[in-house]
């Protein structure tokens, strides 16, 4: 028992030091304000930070979508020049997919991870805390660009403009000569440091940190498709990354990897760019098929239906996920064998999917089903991820994918498994989740008025796409001729996209709402099965008062039935915490966040390496080199200093109620 | 009635008078059958070659096999949604349900099912794969070969197997055209897709699916027309500014006005002189009112020209009536001062360049720049004009009528053009037939 | 705590120093390094000769990864948590080299790429 | 837990602290490598493929290569990894003086390696005319060697940090010691090994060794004075350290990253160098 708790009490590595710490500034204590935030190791802030980054860069990619739909709204429409145009679903498709999706789901990660396995953090939090500053990094250069519509000294050349899989040689300095490009190429490049550094943490901490008796068949679905995930990341982002190298060393060093006068073949992005880009779309829904498995039992009453071969199916669809890449190549040319290939084992993509659907449907089979808000988005999701993958069994037949590929086909498919999947599960999750975070209700009636609103304004939007690209409307063209046959089916999407827009509105001005009129709750406000319901909402820094054994797969609903045995043991695990020192939590720390800020005066600067430095028109460097080794340095010192001040800690002792007594100051 | 369910029929009912009032209000704007309409002018549905009927019927296929699909699983699950909602507050917290935790029976029957409905898609998909790939081994001696080459943003074709005697026994050189590419009906066609600068796609929805041209790379693509026919193409792979209107048209004919056509083809550019024409008298001329100017919205094609496009194109290529051989004259020569030649070829005239598209037909073209204008005096006239506002950032503006100075785009002054100059050219251009 | 704790004691105190072991490996590595390097020497027929480098290599990369790196003695999980990344990272190698392989895929460069630029040039 | 290290003897292949028994550092060093190799993957599929489809006037690899400069290279960077393997073993075993010889050996051994590469390609580009950008074989191999070095280069860096800890004193402190100490070992790598040793090979391969000391006469200076100041720091160190067994973790995570770039360098040596002379 003592061996199983002090197994869980413990963070991240190190044994405590009794050594003074090497360090020159004091660690930062401070639990709130800019300092605290900045500095925060704490996974809850750390997925919050996530979270806000992420909902506004939904909002501004959603904006751009909306301006893309009001120029399509008529036939050559002049509201945004084909410039523009471009750079607005380059970075639409940009910022939704890295900006949006993917950091709504590290932020989910970063908030329930440690708590459903019954963990007081991560297993690196300041790792964890670096991860959330590099991406926030990446986001800065990835829009960049945008600066210099609003401001002309700032010589960028606008945002990218190649697209979100930026094909070569569309992206050597011949075509795109502008520094967006660079910064493009620099930013991706940072977001992926970010997620392999994030994912690696994830990994461990899903692995190492899991509280007594939780066993790898005892995590809850979500944690397990984050393991996945997260699996995807550190397999997938390594490809992408080496190719924006490449990019890098053509545009700046005259290499010839995709210039062809060099004996470069442009077709090798496309397969390093899909052998990330395909896993890519899996690490987009494998985490909301998660928090589908977590809503739908807690809403039907029931466990859910065929853990095992849900788990299963999660990890077969991640492994053959790597498989199937050139199923967006089908039209390049690959040769008969590679295509059939390739098609083939795209199809066999639907059969770990269509588990996973089997067994929800099971889930809800004899279940007691509420349809609150989340519960609704869940559903919605079900129906509308159907929807898209079957269109993409569609795209899987190689020869009619020939006619959809690059068409508003495409673009009906990956917005219904984007939107109606990913999307939607995100804000049931949001939604479901609120609570616990904020500890206030959201409510229902506007909640469902926005469900209502996004779930049909999203079909009036996206299901009429598919009719447009048979009808042979191509994808990523500014502007078509009204002879076409194309007028009212894009009328009627532009309209279904604002009637999308009121909705997307309505939804999170409720959420707004709600933080600071919302009804409050306590712990446990639907009824539901996982650890995280079992603690305070919103959960105290060190979430659990006594690190709990876990003896079933719903953890909590188990306890919620075997309430005496529980209390019983809960108050021996504090007495024994407490006889081994206490509640032991990391420290705060500031260089994770220098070393960010040196990684964006380095990269910032790098982009633009060999152009002079101008203040208000005044040249005042020949070059951005001095600036960018500062950067550079920066970084590096920040990492030494980081290695020697040693992750420490404190701890917390509580009362014989469960409460924390003023926190010892007892860093060390 | 729980409140619950009482919240939920309210957010309903709100929900839908908004989304009716809304509904209606888009419903006015346009009619259904229209926005799911599938016969455009590049449907991949209404078809008009066999490669395009197999990728269709394969297509049918799928669109089969996950409605079936749809509807089975959607009927499950909708069943189980309505079935076994909670019916009361009461049921909400009622002791819940046996925790039932799978059955692999089922699961096992679903996945068999599953994979057995993939194999019907899987085996039309891989007989597909080989017949879309190249031409039929029977028919490859009827197979006429072309090289199709992508710019940023028009198309090249080139005819390798005919080619055109140079004068002075200089050489052969196959014939080149641009933008509208011109084939026999009931052949199959064997393209060879290329690329000068970025990837491009060669994509005639009613002919073929698209194969991408890709630098470095021998690609090609077959297909053929059943009948003939006018059929419009795109570029499909994203390839820059004006990517969107980097358009195409395949022109299909009978094999003996295709041959026909290549004679014509062939002979030098023509020119008109007073004898000339003399010479022509009785010989019918185009007359065909869109010439002129069109009338209706689009830019590609006016009303008149839509309503019978291989027509349309038939009569671009008569001679115009009332041709002024002074006026062509002056184009010609402007055509040469004002440095057009440069990226021009006119062959047999002074036009040497190939950078641009070649121009020895343009006036029997049915549309310019590309498929983005229907090839009308007016359209003529604006396009020399301002190319940039048709197209913009295309190359004849950018590195012809405007010159990279010092990292600034300045108007180059010997490509200043009035009004009357432009006519000249227009007259010119469009007595090149 | 204690009984654990005695438990790990014993078994890290007895076991055995590995400084020898290890310069063995070290000696064996070294040696298929040079019969590598010989091989490629030798006129024996090509593909004995590849198929003689990929094995020694391979016996190259488990020796370091199994006793250098202690797989050998650690937690299963952590080797099959390698050979994930490893059998990956093959796989896609593998494939790649196939797809570049196939006939389709043969790059149009040496006479196709001349043709248009000596034309360009004639502008 | 503290009980743990106090009993003095550790189970250096299980923490009992986590659930797997695998220590977190441990874990992350192994997810981390699994993720490595599909950089790698990446970049050997890449020069693979253009090797198997090279463009005219690509360099001829047997003409630039020298076979023996590598071999030796292999060799020593082999030997680099018996140094970091017996490292951790002297640390498990709590001999703090070994894993100090050990350590600096096996960096030592590290920058022989990357002043060999540093020869190789300063050889390849001014001798053999093969540059980063005039040939695709240059890019792919200088990009897929280059990225190699780097991670040495990272890890003898690395290796650095964890040799100035094994001096931190017990009673805390001493930020500037380490820093000096670190700086010296960065300048005793960097500047003496890397123009030594492509110097002395440019002296083997017949340059004058006038010429060469005339050359590179202040950075052998700096290398020289670092290393004196290292060995000073080194010795006049003789307080109590607080590195012992208990950081046996510690080493071994860097010996896990070493040791990998040793096997992707196996991996490199057969593919990139051997292959080409068949
Ligand atoms: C969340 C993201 C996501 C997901 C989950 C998927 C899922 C799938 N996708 Fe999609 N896809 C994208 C995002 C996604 N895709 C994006 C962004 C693009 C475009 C990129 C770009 O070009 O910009 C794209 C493009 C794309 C293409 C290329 C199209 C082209 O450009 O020509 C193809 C081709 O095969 C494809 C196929 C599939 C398949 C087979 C699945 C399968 O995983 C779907 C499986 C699910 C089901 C099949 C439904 C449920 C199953 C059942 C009810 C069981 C019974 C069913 C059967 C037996 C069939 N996708
Ligand atoms: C997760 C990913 C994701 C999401 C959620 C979306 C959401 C939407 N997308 Fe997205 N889309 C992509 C991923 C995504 N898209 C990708 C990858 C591409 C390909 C890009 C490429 O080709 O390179 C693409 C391309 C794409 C196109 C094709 C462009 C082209 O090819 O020419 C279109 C066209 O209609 C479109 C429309 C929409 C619409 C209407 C939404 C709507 O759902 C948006 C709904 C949201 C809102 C409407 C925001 C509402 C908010 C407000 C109104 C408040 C604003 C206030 C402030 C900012 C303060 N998208
Ligand atoms: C810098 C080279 C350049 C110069 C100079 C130039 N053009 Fe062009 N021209 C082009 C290019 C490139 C296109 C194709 C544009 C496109 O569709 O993207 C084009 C297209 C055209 C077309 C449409 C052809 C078709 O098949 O659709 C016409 C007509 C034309 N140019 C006429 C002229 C005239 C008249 C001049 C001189 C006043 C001229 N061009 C000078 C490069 C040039
Ligand atoms: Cu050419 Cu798009
Ligand atoms: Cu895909």
């Amino acid at each position: 028992m003592a061996d199983a708790l002090a197994k869980s009490g413990f963070i991240g590595n190190q044994a405590a030091h009794p050594a003074k710490p090497m360090t020159i500034f004091k660690r930062p204590t401070a639990k709130t304000g800019l300092v605290g935030w900045l500095t925060t190791v704490d996974h809850k802030k750390i997925g919050m930070l996530y979270g806000g980054f992420a909902i506004c860069f939904f909002l501004i990619g959603g904006l751009e979508a909306l301006m893309i739909r009001t120029q399509l709204i008529v036939p050559n429409n002049h509201f945004v020049s084909a410039r523009l145009y471009n750079e607005l679903f380059t970075m639409h498709g940009t910022t939704m997919i890295f900006l949006a999706v993917m950091p709504l789901n590290a932020a989910f990660f970063n908030l329930l991870i440690p708590i459903q396995i019954g963990a007081r953090d991560v297993a690196f939090p300041r790792l964890n805390s670096f991860s959330l500053w590099v991406w926030v990094v990446g986001a800065i250069l990835l829009n960049v660009g945008w600066l210099s519509h609003f401001v002309p000294s700032w010589k960028f050349g606008g945002a990218p403009a190649m697209g979100w899989f930026g094909y070569a040689p569309l992206t050597s300095k011949q075509f795109t000569p502008e520094l967006a490009t660079d910064f493009w190429v620099l930013g991706l490049q940072v977001l992926g440091v970010s997620s392999i550094v994030a994912s690696l943490n994830f990994i461990v901490t899903i692995i190492n940190l899991r509280a007594p008796g939780l066993t790898m068949m005892r995590l809850p679905v979500f944690t397990w498709m984050s393991l996945v995930t997260s699996f995807l990341l550190i397999l997938a982002l390594p490809a992408i990354a080496i190719a924006l190298i490449f990019v890098m060393f053509d545009r700046n060093f005259g290499t010839n990897f995709f210039e062809v006068s060099g004996g470069g073949q442009p077709i090798l992005w496309q397969h390093l760019f899909w052998v990330f880009g395909h896993p890519e779309v899996y690490i987009l829904i494998l985490p909301p098929m998660g928090y589908v498995s977590e809503i739908l039992p807690t809403f039907s009453r029931k466990p859910l239906f065929g853990y095992p071969i849900v788990v299963f199916s999660g990890v077969a669809i991640g492994f053959i996920g790597f498989g199937v890449w050139s199923h967006h190549m089908f039209t390049t040319g690959l040769g008969t064998v590679a295509t059939a290939a390739f098609s083939l084992a795209t199809m066999a993509i639907a059969v770990p999917t269509g588990v996973k659907i089997f067994n929800w449907i099971g889930t809800l089979w004899g279940g007691r089903i509420v349809t609150r808000v989340p519960m609704m988005f869940a559903l919605g999701f079900i129906w509308m991820f159907m929807m898209g993958g079957l269109s993409g069994i569609m795209h899987s037949a190689a020869p009619a994918d020939a006619q959809q590929q690059d068409s508003y086909f495409v673009i009906a498919h990956f917005h219904y498994v984007l939107i109606g999947g990913a999307t939607f599960a995100l804000l049931a999750a949001i939604h479901f989740w609120f609570p616990k975070f904020f500890g206030r209700m959201v409510p229902e009636f506007w909640g469902k008025v926005s469900f209502w609103l996004i779930f049909v304004g999203f079909n009036c939007t996206f299901f009429p796409m598919h009719f447009l690209g048979l009808n042979g409307m191509p994808r990523r063209t500014w502007t078509y001729d009204s002879n076409m046959g194309w007028n009212e089916g894009n009328l009627f999407a532009s309209c279904g996209a604002y009637l999308l827009g009121i909705g997307i509105f309505t939804y999170f001005a409720v959420l707004v709402y709600s933080f600071f009129k919302g009804k409050l709750c306590g712990n446990d406000p639907w009824d539901a099965r996982t650890l995280e319901w079992s603690i305070p909402s919103p959960p105290p820094e060190y979430n659990f008062t006594a690190i709990p054994t876990v003896h079933a797969r719903d953890a909590w609903w188990y306890e919620k039935t075997h309430q005496e045995e529980i209390a019983k043991e809960k108050a021996e695990h504090i007495k024994a915490e407490e006889a081994h020192g206490g509640i032991h939590m990391p420290d705060q720390s500031w260089f994770p966040f220098i070393a960010a800020s040196g990684l964006l005066i380095g990269a910032y600067n790098f982009a633009q390496l060999r152009l002079p430095v101008t203040i208000l028109g005044n040249q005042v460097l020949a070059t951005h080199v001095p600036l960018a080794i500062t950067g550079v340095c920066i970084l590096l010192g920040a990492c030494y200093f980081w290695a020697l001040e040693g992750p420490a800690g404190y701890h917390i002792h509580l009362d014989a109620n469960g409460n924390p007594i003023e926190s010892e100051a007892s860093h060390h | 009635m729980t409140r619950t369910r009482l919240v939920h029929q309210k957010a309903t009912r709100f929900a839908t008078a908004l989304l009716a009032g809304l509904g209606l209000a888009l419903l006015t704007g346009c009619s259904l059958a229209d926005v799911f309409s599938l016969n455009g002018k590049q449907s991949t549905v209404n078809v008009a070659g066999p490669v395009a009927q197999s990728q269709q019927d394969l297509f049918m296929v799928t669109v089969w096999v996950t409605t079936f699909i749809f509807v089975v699983v959607g009927a499950v699950l909708a069943y189980a949604q309505i079935k076994f909602r909670a019916k009361s507050e009461a049921d909400e917290h009622a002791v819940p349900p046996a925790e039932a935790h799978g059955n692999p029976l089922v699961e096992i029957g679903l996945i068999a099912a599953s994979v057995l409905l993939l194999v019907i898609i899987a085996v039309p998909t891989i007989r597909g794969i080989w017949y879309t790939h190249d031409v039929p081994e029977d028919e490859k001696g009827n197979a006429i070969e072309i090289t199709a080459t992508g710019y940023q943003w028009w198309f090249k074709f080139e005819y390798p197997t005919e080619t055109i005697k140079l004068p002075n026994n200089a050489g052969e050189i196959p014939l080149v055209t641009g933008n509208e590419l011109v084939i026999p009906a009931g052949f199959p066609i064997r393209v060879q897709l290329r690329t000068t600068d970025v990837i491009h796609s060669f994509w005639v929805p009613k002919l073929a699916g698209k194969v991408d041209m890709i630098p470095n790379r021998g690609n090609f693509i077959w297909f053929k027309a059943d009948k003939p026919g006018y059929y419009y193409g795109q570029c499909a792979e994203y390839c820059g500014d004006s990517h969107a209107i980097m358009r195409f048209r395949v022109i299909a004919l009978s094999p003996v006005a295709y041959s026909k056509w290549l004679e014509n083809q062939k002979q030098p550019a023509r020119s008109v002189t007073a004898e000339s024409l003399a010479a022509e008298a009785g010989v019918a001329h185009a007359e065909f009112a869109s010439l002129k100017t069109g009338t209706g919205s689009a830019l590609s094609g006016s009303v008149e020209f839509d309503a019978d496009p291989l027509g349309a194109w038939q009569t671009a290529q008569n001679h115009e009536a009332g041709e002024d051989p002074a006026l062509i004259a002056k184009g010609r020569q402007l055509f040469q001062d004002k440095t057009c030649i440069s990226c021009h070829a006119v062959r047999g005239h002074e036009g040497i360049g190939i950078t641009g598209p070649d121009l020895t037909r343009v006036g029997a073209r049915s549309t310019i720049a590309a498929g983005v204008l229907e090839n009308t005096h007016q359209h003529m006239h604006d396009w020399i004009k301002d190319s940039n506002h048709f197209k913009p950032g295309n190359k004849m503006w950018f590195g012809g009528f405007n010159l990279l100075e010092e990292g600034e785009w300045k108007p180059n002054p010997k490509m200043k053009l009035d009004d009357q100059e432009i006519d000249a050219l227009v007259a010119y251009l469009h007595s090149l037939k | 705590m204690s009984a654990p704790a005695a438990l790990a004691s014993d078994h890290g105190s007895t076991e055995p120093s590995k400084f020898h072991f290890y310069i063995q490996i070290a000696m064996i590595l070294a040696v298929i390094t040079g019969v590598e390097v010989v091989l490629v020497y030798l006129p024996i027929v090509k593909w004995f000769v590849v198929t003689a480098l990929v094995l020694l290599s391979t016996v190259k990369f488990m020796f370091v990864i199994f006793f250098f790196m202690h797989l050998r003695w650690d937690k299963v999980f952590c080797t099959i948590l390698f050979f994930i990344g490893l059998v990956l990272a093959g796989g896609t190698m593998w494939a790649l080299l196939h797809l570049f392989g196939a006939e389709a895929s043969k790059p149009l460069s040496a006479a196709a790429l001349e043709v248009p630029m000596a034309r360009v040039a004639t502008v | 837990m503290s009980s743990h290290a106090a009993t003095g003897s550790i189970d250096h292949h299980h923490d009992s602290t986590t659930s797997t028994g695998i220590p977190n550092k441990k874990l992350l060093w192994w997810a981390f490598l699994a993720s490595d190799c599909m950089f790698f993957g990446t970049l050997i599929s890449t020069h693979l493929v253009y090797r198997l489809n090279p463009p005219p006037g690509n360099a001829v690899p047997t003409q630039v290569f020298n076979i023996e400069l590598t071999s030796f290279s292999t060799f020593i960077l082999l030997m680099s990894s018996l140094l970091m393997a017996l490292a951790v073993n002297a640390i498990q075993k709590g001999n703090v003086r070994s894993t100090r010889t050990m350590l600096l050996g096996t960096m030592f051994f590290g920058c022989i390696f990357l002043g060999g590469q540093v020869f190789e390609f300063t050889h390849f580009v001014h001798d053999k005319h093969m540059t980063l950008s005039n040939s695709i074989f240059g890019s792919t191999f200088y990009t897929l060697t280059g990225t190699h070095g780097t991670h040495v280069a990272i890890g003898v860096l690395l290796l650095g940090m964890m040799y100035v800890r094994t001096f931190k004193p017990a009673a805390g402190g001493g930020l500037l010691a380490n820093f000096l100490h670190l700086l010296a070992i960065c300048i005793a790598a960097a500047v003496a090994f890397i123009v030594l040793v492509p110097g002395l090979l440019e002296v083997i391969e017949g340059e004058a060794l006038g010429t060469f000391l005339s050359h590179s006469a202040v950075p052998l200076l700096v290398g020289a004075a670092a290393c004196a100041a290292l060995i000073w720091f080194g010795r006049s160190s003789t307080a109590a350290v607080e590195f012992g067994e208990k950081n046996a973790i510690d080493v071994e995570a860097i010996g896990l990253y070493w040791h990998f770039v040793d096997i992707v360098w196996i991996i490199i040596f057969t593919a990139v160098y051997l292959l080409e002379y068949l």
